[in-house]
């Protein structure tokens, strides 16, 4: 029983050995890396993209429930009565962009406005390659820098960004990639802040390092997740909101805020640019939702041992699946932040939050053998529930009720 | 596998081209730009360096690129800050026509 | 000279040569961040990962952005009937010269013939400890550099809206 | 505490979730060709004729005024007055609209042109699927398309309808009233005359003024409230 689930669980790397071990004979040489190259970039081509057409149905049918409505639920198999609950929306509204007109302004740098979508679907799409979506299953295994290689991707989509926004030559394109760019960067610091506790831990900056150092198992069922730590606890949601400000999900939408300035920096762009930019920026909140699975979920192991038979890749994407529902959630609840009270939560507020964080951690591991688990839990947790109660009260004060001159 | 004179050519190249840049060009930014460009052809070099080295091991190059890097930083941070204040000040970021002090 | 490097090679002087030469700042800015991807290359090829992605981290990431923030805030600054430059002739030749001493002296020199030593073992664990001990002074005074350049840049930006007051 | 807030309203949001799949009353929508909200009585789109008979352009109340025409705001409206005169309800000859169009691109619904319209002739239809592939031409309705009948305004406001034809049937008895006066006053005059012909025939003396008999028309009814 045990082989079949591992081979269930390892068949893509068998899968793709295979296809290798048969191309050998047939190809030379020099193109077996780029077939190998291809079969570990298929899957990831295939699975993500798909995923993000399915999130946007998703997402459209979760808010209207949210807001007690229906949301799609027309678009089916064309020319039969077949609706699929409204899950051929996505197929309707690719062929759509596909066909509609690409408008570039007249007086758009033409050449910069051309290659801002690519510029910023590359680097996205880049960062996929040294996630671990399962047991051996990392397209590209960056032993020494691998989180390094995501955060300095991660890091150039602010220029596409800026690049969109400054050749549209449009004032509201130009604002949204301002605002873009200060909140990107703003929220890089408390990100990479977060994600250097687990490096700490763990030791490594390789990512199928770092869910390794996840596989300890406790109590001789519970996995070893760095979520299940004071620091990991607080650090996964002091990631997931850098995240969500990283890509630009609401509440942290502002740059698109479509009230204030239309739809931010792609507000020149039509068609399939818009729908580049569309699917840049699901695969960059999928990016970083793997990442935050891989730094504190545990990556693809399961969170008991005795769920360990079901295969690892479907850990990843359950756990990816579920943040995404996460963030919708999210999305259907909070409003959106002003600009200074999102720079202020960013430096004010995440920035020593995380710092402390950081320190807890190191407290955490220095304090491995010599000190009891209990006391090592209460203490870790104090430290950082202190400061988070003050810093939050800090934080609500300015929020204070509201006086309604004329109503009252 | 490319020698070691290859990457000082490239370096050389990339310095003389920040040269003439920052000699040539008149605004300010552009001068930086320039500057940048002769920091960046001295990491490489040390880069470069340390790759052909004896005694790679030693990665004397590696971190005199790291802080190299981090000090250029900080030198655009404080440059970029300085150009924007003599442009309030002047309303011009041309290096030529900021002459307050010229006797 | 292998293909990977000639075209990086090709990539990091072209991008540059645009980002000295033309007219639209941005432009410029954008040349100068195809540079910094091209080194980035470069310093892959040399089996240099971290200091690679650290080059694109801090360069593309944040220098970058500060130039292009830069050249908005200072927008408006070259007329467009004034040449962008000064007469070439002034800065062309210094830089044309120097370069001929460089490559002359690379080209004689037996170092330059030197072909790589088999690949370091470099971890980052080594890196950092190597921080932590050999370069501790070098770092703090680093950090000191660093705050300052934070303070410094903060005053220096904010200087003219106290007067405005 | 931070972040109590962002609690509550999750909760709030998995209750709306949740809530909206075992509870179909929570949803506020419909789907919408298939299923229909009834329209509110007081809905408005854009406007109708009117007419009362039949046949939609014979019985048309619109006597081609124009005073709508002038009052909308956004000039929507464009009329050409008949030639010849026809009969209206009241049996008034009158004009009418030789051409009526409205042009819904531009019409903004503001219902002007029924508080003006002295003659309970234009009123507001909810007819809102009026989308159309031809932008200028298939959006500028003709009065072909406008003449409702009386019966379908008073299916869509029936209060409005009501106060309608009260107005309508206060005129007709009116204009009826002063007929009857007229004639009978026609009559009393013509027997005066009859009586001073005999009279002056009889006496020779000079016939009497015969006005101020007939009767005062009744003061008109008041306006039923709207």
């Amino acid at each position: 029983m045990a082989e079949v689930f591992q081979a269930i669980d390892q068949f893509p790397v068998t899968l793709k050995t295979w296809l290798l071990g048969h191309a050998a004979g047939v190809m030379p040489e020099w193109a077996l890396p780029l077939l190998s190259a291809a079969l570990s970039i298929t899957p990831i081509l295939a699975v993500f993209p798909l995923l993000f057409a399915l999130t946007t149905v998703i997402e459209r049918k979760g808010l209207g429930r949210i807001q007690n409505r229906r949301g799609p639920n027309r678009v089916g198999i064309p020319l039969t009565n077949i609706r699929l609950a409204g899950f051929g929306q996505f197929i309707a509204d690719g062929i759509k962009s596909l066909t509609k007109e690409d408008i570039v302004p007249r007086s758009a740098d033409k050449v910069v406005h051309f290659l801002a979508p690519i510029a910023l679907l590359i680097p996205v799409l880049l960062t996929y390659s040294v996630l671990p979506f399962g047991r051996n299953m990392v397209p590209l295994d960056l032993p020494q820098t691998g989180l390094l290689f995501f955060f300095a991707l991660g890091a150039s989509t602010e220029l596409s960004v800026f690049m969109a926004g400054w050749s549209s030559r449009n004032k509201y394109s130009l604002l949204g990639a301002m605002r873009a760019i200060a909140q990107m960067v703003s929220y890089e610091i408390p990100l990479i802040l977060s994600a250097l506790t687990v490096v700490m831990i763990a030791g490594t900056l390789s990512l199928s390092g770092i869910v390794e150092s996840q596989a300890e198992v406790r109590f001789g069922f519970l996995h070893s997740w760095h979520l299940f730590t004071p620091w990991g606890l607080v650090g996964f949601f002091l990631f997931l909101t850098a995240a969500a400000a990283e890509a630009n999900r609401t509440p942290f939408d502002l740059p698109e805020a479509e009230s204030e300035i239309i739809a931010g920096y792609f507000t020149e762009y039509s068609g399939f640019k818009f729908a580049i930019f569309f699917l840049a920026e699901y695969l960059g909140l999928f990016a970083m939702c793997g990442l935050g699975i891989t730094l504190f979920l545990g990556g693809w192991l399961p969170p008991f041992k005795f769920l360990g038979f079901i295969p690892s890749w479907c850990w990843f994407l359950g756990k990816l699946v579920a943040l995404i529902l996460l963030f919708i959630w999210l999305r259907g609840t909070l409003p959106r932040l002003r600009t200074d009270q999102l720079m202020g939560f960013a430096w004010k507020f995440l920035l020593p939050m995380t710092l402390i964080n950081l320190f807890v951690a190191g407290l955490w591991h220095l304090s491995v053998t010599s000190v009891p688990m209990t006391v090592r839990w209460i203490g870790g947790f104090a430290l950082l529930a202190i400061p988070y109660w003050l810093l939050g009260r800090g934080f609500e004060a300015k929020v204070g009720k509201r006086e309604y001159r004329f109503a009252n | 596998m490319t020698p070691l004179s290859g990457y000082l050519l490239v370096s050389a190249l990339l310095f003389c081209i920040g040269l003439a840049g920052a000699l040539t060009r008149r605004n300010a930014i552009m001068v930086l730009i320039g500057i940048e460009l002769m920091l960046n052809a001295a990491n490489l070099n040390f880069i470069a360096f340390w790759r052909f080295s004896e005694h790679p091991e030693t990665q004397t190059g590696l971190m005199f690129a790291l802080f190299s890097i981090a000090i250029a930083a900080a030198e655009a941070a404080v440059g970029l800050a300085l150009i924007i204040t003599i442009y309030r000040h002047f309303r011009t970021a041309n290096v030529d026509k900021v002459e307050a002090m010229k006797g | 000279m292998t293909l990977s490097f000639a075209i990086l090679a090709g990539l990091t002087v072209g991008s540059a040569v645009a980002a000295m030469s033309l007219r639209n700042l941005v432009h410029c800015a954008l040349g100068l961040v195809l540079t910094f991807a091209g080194l980035a290359g470069l310093y892959l090829q040399l089996n240099a990962e971290f200091v690679g992605f650290t080059q694109i981290l801090v360069y593309v990431g944040a220098v970058a952005i500060l130039i292009v923030f830069a050249i908005l805030l200072t927008r408006g600054t070259e007329p467009a009937n004034e040449p962008a430059a000064v007469s070439p002739w002034a800065g062309l030749p210094v830089a044309v010269l120097a370069f001929l001493a460089m490559a002359a002296a690379v080209l004689a020199s037996p170092v330059g013939k030197r072909l790589a030593a088999p690949v370091p073992e470099v971890s980052v664990k080594t890196l950092g400890q190597k921080l932590m001990t050999d370069y501790v002074l070098p770092l703090e005074v680093l950090a000191l550099l660093l705050t300052a350049a934070m303070l410094g840049a903060v005053i220096i930006a904010m200087k003219d809206k106290e007067d405005l007051q | 505490m931070l972040g109590t807030g962002i609690l509550k309203g999750m909760v709030e949001t998995a209750k709306n979730f949740a809530g909206s799949y075992h509870d179909p009353e929570r949803l506020t929508t419909v789907e919408y060709p298939e299923q229909r909200i009834a329209p509110k009585e007081n809905a408005r789109q854009f406007p109708m004729l009117i007419h009362d008979t039949e046949d939609p352009m014979k019985g048309l109340r619109c006597v081609a005024c124009q005073i709508c025409e002038k009052e909308c705001p956004p000039q929507c409206i464009y009329i050409v007055k008949s030639k010849d005169k026809r009969a209206d309800y009241k049996g008034q000859m009158q004009f009418y609209p030789a051409t009526f169009d409205i042009d819904i691109s531009v019409c903004m619904s503001c219902q002007i042109c029924v508080e003006v319209c002295p003659f309970e002739s234009i009123k507001m239809d909810t007819e809102f699927e009026l989308s159309n592939t031809d932008r200028f031409g298939g959006l500028l309705i003709h009065k072909e398309q406008l003449a409702k009948s009386n019966e379908h305004y008073r299916k869509i406001h029936p209060a409005d309808a009501a106060a309608s034809d009260a107005v309508l049937a206060a005129e007709v008895a009116k204009a009826q009233a002063k007929a009857k006066a007229d004639a009978e006053a026609k009559a009393a005059k013509a027997a005066a005359e009859a009586k001073a012909k005999a009279d002056a025939a009889v006496a020779g003396t000079v016939p009497a003024p015969a006005t101020s008999t007939a009767p005062q028309p009744t003061s008109p009814p008041a306006a039923p409230a709207a």
